[in-house]
């Protein structure tokens, strides 16, 4: 069939990540697409997130995650 | 091309075999003058004569088994069991000789034989007539499992069956066998066994299903759109071999998934799919896969099928809750 | 020969000869006087208005379905004598093993038109025959059955009570496997069960001659080593007196035995079938002239017992049937509860998790309202 | 006490219940005079005559639909088919009587009667003797399904389901029916159905296992051990129902589950469990769960089951590999 | 009767009356002169010879048992006339159904004691007899194979060929519905196909007297409407001429026949099998008399015809099947692929990834060493 063309384009990339990563994410209210992962393959690690929320970027609140 | 009913698009199927291959043989319960209790028959034995299209004796395991002799000494036998509750006294033949035979034998000996059988339920029908058993039969090594949803699939994949060296069980959801028409060609055409379709694209959730329930499926996903989600749907079309690929890309791509399916949810095909994302899409998950599903309770007769059946609005609940998870 | 010390009609018509117990002709005659059971007039009469009634019942039954107010249905028209002879037969304190055609039967255990008619209209209350017991539940996967009647003979035969078990097939049934494996143990245990075969003459659409190259189906006991009867199952008094001798017979521990009740279904399979595409309008005409029914009421009215106002009676049990499926109809809701709750003695929890689960659904769809 | 095998466990129970129930009866192909082809039910018929320990003819579905006959009526009978593969002939029984009849008769008639027989490989046997059908059990709803791993479990939980009301599908290891050993009470003592036990406890990954694959997962923990990888087991002991609980609590608190078993892998308990892990534990999964399972093929006879049967060696490979992840 | 447009041992050895067909008695004198079957002396030599290697294999196959060199091993010790007998009566084009106690049958076909050790050896090349043809593997799970042979003859019937199918049961797996049903079918089909019944009196430790209640076994064939005739398993002439008829009667279109061999199973069930727990040694004795060839040696002495020196044969038999056994047991390893590639005719990807799994598992254990 003939594809829609998809809208919501503000997510360039979708993360790699376990469920438990992406729950702490969640629970710290950080976007998991944003974060660089050093896991294999990119994959991005607990720690990752740890280090991404002490640099202080690109927080927001939970409510503003694009879904 | 001609309008065509599942019922008619799997009775054109058997017509062409056993119009183009003298060793193909049709049999079972009522299958003969009667053509099959849902006429999927109709009419085979007037053309083919009582040799190729005949009426057995009523008992599954003679019917399976002789089938099995026969497809070991270059017949194709497509043997009808009645109903999906009915497969059940057949089954020692099937997990016990019609799946091991070609391992048994070392591969001396194929086995091209097809059992064919309605199943599912929404048709307020007695008990034993509602069953969906495509997990006990996919459990099983040896065997592949088929299910159509479509005039079209149902014919391709029936010829595919026919044509396959390796035993067939062949699922006809009864549910839809006339509420779904469709051009299908009339010449001879047909779909890979072990391939799964995607029907439908989208972003958000994946949504797999097969037989009837692609129908209800796609009802869902049409709620689905009026509240800006967008599913992608994959009709499974073989429960074995199972098409990881196609399953794992989607996941891959959707990070959710939900399986719709009618048999009782534990240790079913939707188990096996969550095995499968797992396995195949674990860090792409963004939801827990989930299925929507029938319950571990015997399928009640028809005043409880509203409770047990698996409605659009059950499954868009279910989309609802993964893409908001 | 295996028929040997067995009571006389089994060596007097014995199947191996392919001879058929008759005991009046299909003029109402007597042909058998010396076995014609005794019967008084008021048990012939009650016998005659009891197949009416089943008679009346598959009717309306048939009449609902076609109004669109039931699902498929299963009549017993052409076999009530077969119902109302081994009903007279069957003490409360035997057992009652059913197929699913056998409702003279099961009407005169005790179970009502209306438990009939919830269980064509899709609920499991109906088919379950709650209040009467020793009756076991519609049994819906053809032969299945017998073996449960089997095991009961064990437990009766283990626990030395006198008590018998009948049990029911058709002539399609015969070609499953478990229909030998029955009687064959059955046979090994000498249980006292009763056995019979509805041969109606047809499986849905396929003639006995198709499901058996046997010269008849009471023969088959031979394989078991197990008495067997043919008896023309038209014939309401050859009917009684091959129950009555088979209760005796079981009740007085000598094993099982296998009565072939030769019959024919004079309506559809279901209500879904249409019997035209297998069957010559000619031969149901020639077995309508037999119609059980009409054989006893030949032989009531040669015997002058004959005080049925027919038209009335069946006005009278049309009122009462009708009554009955109103209340069928009628019937409290079907709960979600019902799905669930009979699975288990108690409900595990992974089961209790799915119904909780479905009941969440049924909120949110309140909610969304 | 008493130092037991499992054999003797299970004919221990059997006997305690002959003797204190006499609605208890004991049947099946050679379980009278020759005790069982494993002798299991030795010595029974000489304590307790040929009416209530018995031989049966040679047939399966009579074996168990007799039963249910009897259950329906007053008895308590604990039938033996004599292995996994031979089970499928009662199939038909099983799926829609035995299953079913509580359902059926609305809960008029309970069925409380045990159907056991011993499963599994690694016993060198010939074709259709070592096979492990319990997700077929499992998937049809209405029955409960009981494995031991040890000679006190067999006994207790073989008391459980002799005294339960619901039928019970009791599958005994047979790799390790006489292989452990262990102190059993003499005394009459059981075990609750549809509990997992911890045997041991752990914090870096959960391995589930049942039957003849416990002591293998013992020996690949030992393995663990010694590469500093904590492991916790559980023993399912039920398969269905299912528990949940433990299962799930013990995957929240790891965050890794590896599956144990030797069926099929697919359809099978692995899937189920799989699902279960996603259910109960999605946020806390830390690795993909995975099965070491059975292939999907036919169980090879005796030369080729050194590449079927799991070895605590290939358990240990998986745990690394999912600690590793 | 049912048995009456026969071939006339149908008719003078019915089973209804318990008759069994025997041609030289337990001594080895002629009792049926006028049926006695036309073999000239070197056939009848040659039978015995294929009866004595077959004896030698299996005492050989159980000595290698308790060596501890071969899993269990399933002996046909006293049912050598019956295989021999059927061996020289199945052709090439014919069909051989087998269950898993036919060894002489399966050596006659072109089966080798190498293939049958190979598959107690645990190999599956060994039971699935790839090298002759119309010959299906061994059938463990009982009754099942009768299903196919009655297949099979219908494919002979539907391609208009002179084929025969012969096919193989115990005592005890009559029992089974299989059985009932797969006669019946070929009753009804009409169908080429030979039942044997290997009667050798237990199924495991159950005597026959346990399984049914019928006079005889070759009487269940009434139940399908079949001829049927219990012949002396342990009189080779007997069988000869039971198979002799019974090819001729499948070869010339007549349909399915049931032949019960009534025979002794002089060892025990298998090599796990201990069968005086439930047996008596006088039994065993007793039938040791009677040992079927014995009987021919009897016979053959009494015609003097008896050239054979047994110590040397079994000496040089020994050594043929010693050879066979030690090349099986050299046989090429078994191989990861043994347990993938016979699935199915083109292997799934999925079974490919689980191969490709264990693989890698393999290297990483080789890699750990
Ligand atoms: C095991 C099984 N197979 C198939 C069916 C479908 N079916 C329902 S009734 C019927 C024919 C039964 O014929 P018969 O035994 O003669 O009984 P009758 O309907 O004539 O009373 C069939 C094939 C079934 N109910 N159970
Ligand atoms: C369906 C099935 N059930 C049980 C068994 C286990 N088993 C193997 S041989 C045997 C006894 C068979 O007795 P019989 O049919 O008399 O043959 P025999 O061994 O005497 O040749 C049994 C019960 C089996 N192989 N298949
Ligand atoms: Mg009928
Ligand atoms: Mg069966
Ligand atoms: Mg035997």
């Amino acid at each position: 069939g003939e594809k829609d063309i998809e809208e919501k384009t503000s997510v360039s990339r979708k993360a790699l990540a376990t469920p438990v990563a992406r729950a702490m994410a969640k629970q710290m209210g950080i976007d998991i697409n944003q974060i660089p992962g050093s896991g294999p393959s990119g994959r991005v690690k607990k720690e990752d997130i740890l280090n991404f929320k002490s640099t202080g970027l690109d927080i927001k609140p939970e409510s503003d995650i694009i879904k | 091309m001609s309008v065509m009913t599942i019922v008619k698009a799997i009775n054109n199927a058997l017509d062409i075999k056993l119009n183009e291959d003298s060793s193909v043989v049709v049999y079972g319960e009522d299958v003969g003058v009667e053509g099959g209790v849902f006429r999927v028959t109709e009419g085979l034995q007037k053309k083919y004569g009582v040799e190729r299209v005949f009426d057995s004796p009523l008992a599954e395991s003679g019917i399976v088994g002789t089938a099995l002799g026969m497809a070991l000494s270059g017949l194709r036998p497509v043997v009808e069991l009645q109903f999906d509750g009915f497969t059940y006294p057949a089954f020692n033949q099937i997990a016990s000789n019609v799946s091991r035979m070609q391992n048994r034998s070392r591969g001396k000996y194929t086995v091209p034989m097809v059992i064919r059988f309605p199943y599912g339920g929404g048709v307020n029908a007695l008990e034993h007539h509602s069953d969906s058993p495509e997990a006990l039969f996919a459990h099983l090594p040896g065997l592949k499992v088929v299910v159509p949803s479509s005039p079209h699939d149902a014919k391709g994949l029936m010829i595919s069956a026919i044509e396959s060296e390796d035993p067939i069980i062949f699922m006809e959801p009864k549910r839809i066998y006339r509420a779904v028409k469709q051009e299908v060609s009339d010449e001879k055409f047909s779909i890979p066994l072990g391939k799964a379709k995607v029907v439908q694209e989208g972003t958000d959730v994946t949504l797999i299903a097969f037989g009837a329930m692609i129908r209800e499926s796609q009802k869902a996903i049409e709620m689905a759109k009026d509240a800006g989600i967008s599913v992608e749907l994959i009709d499974l079309r073989s429960i074995y071999p199972i098409d990881r690929q196609t399953v794992g890309d989607s996941i891959r791509k959707t990070g959710r998934v939900i399986i719709v399916a009618e048999a009782h949810e534990s240790f079913s095909v939707g188990s096996e799919l969550i095995g499968i994302a797992n396995e195949e899409a674990f860090l792409y998950l963004e939801a827990p896969p989930r299925r929507v599903m029938g319950y571990d309770t015997v399928v009640p007769l028809a005043q409880g099928e509203k409770y047990y059946i698996i409605s659009p609005e059950r499954i868009f609940y279910e989309i609802e809750k993964t893409v908001n998870f | 020969m295996i028929q040997d010390d067995l009571p006389a009609i089994f060596r007097d018509f014995n199947p191996l000869e392919n001879r058929m117990l008759r005991v009046i002709d299909d003029e109402g005659n007597i042909i058998n006087k010396e076995i014609f059971p005794q019967l008084d007039d008021d048990s012939i009469i009650d016998a005659y208005k009891q197949m009416f009634y089943e008679r009346t019942a598959d009717e309306m039954a048939i009449s609902y379905q076609r109004q669109g107010r039931m699902y498929t249905f299963t009549p017993n028209l052409g076999q009530e004598a077969i119902h109302i002879a081994a009903g007279m037969n069957i003490r409360k304190e035997d057992w009652l093993v059913p197929a699913f055609r056998e409702m003279g039967i099961l009407l005169s255990r005790g179970v009502t038109m209306k438990e009939m008619f919830l269980f064509y209209l899709g609920n499991e209350h109906g088919g379950s025959f709650k209040n009467v017991s020793k009756t076991l539940p519609i049994a819906i996967s053809i032969g299945t059955q017998l073996h449960h009647a089997t095991g009961i003979g064990y437990s009766i035969k283990y626990k030395k009570k006198e008590e018998a078990v009948f049990t029911f097939i058709g002539d399609g049934g015969t070609s499953e496997g478990d229909f030998s494996e029955a009687l064959n143990f059955a046979g090994v245990w000498q249980v006292p069960v009763v056995f019979t075969i509805q041969n109606n003459q047809y499986a849905i659409s396929v003639p006995v001659k198709s499901q058996t190259k046997s010269i008849n189906l009471a023969v088959k006991s031979v394989a078991f080593g197990i008495p067997g009867i043919k008896v023309d199952g038209n014939d309401f008094f050859a009917m009684y007196l091959a129950y009555k001798t088979a209760s005796e017979y079981a009740l007085s521990g000598n094993g099982p035995m296998l009565i072939e009740a030769f019959t024919y279904r004079l309506g559809a399979h279901t209500t879904s079938d249409d019997p035209s595409k297998y069957r010559k309008k000619e031969e149901e005409e020639k077995w309508a002239l037999v119609d059980p029914l009409l054989r006893l009421e030949r032989y009531m009215k040669k015997m002058n017992i004959w005080n049925i106002d027919k038209d009335k009676l069946k006005e009278e049990y049309k009122q009462e049937i009708d009554a009955q499926f109103v209340s069928a109809e009628n019937e409290k809701a079907y709960k979600i509860g019902d799905v669930f709750d009979y699975m288990y003695t108690d409900m595990p929890e992974d089961l209790m998790r799915q119904k909780d689960a479905y009941e969440q659904y049924l909120s949110w769809k309140e909610n969304r309202k």
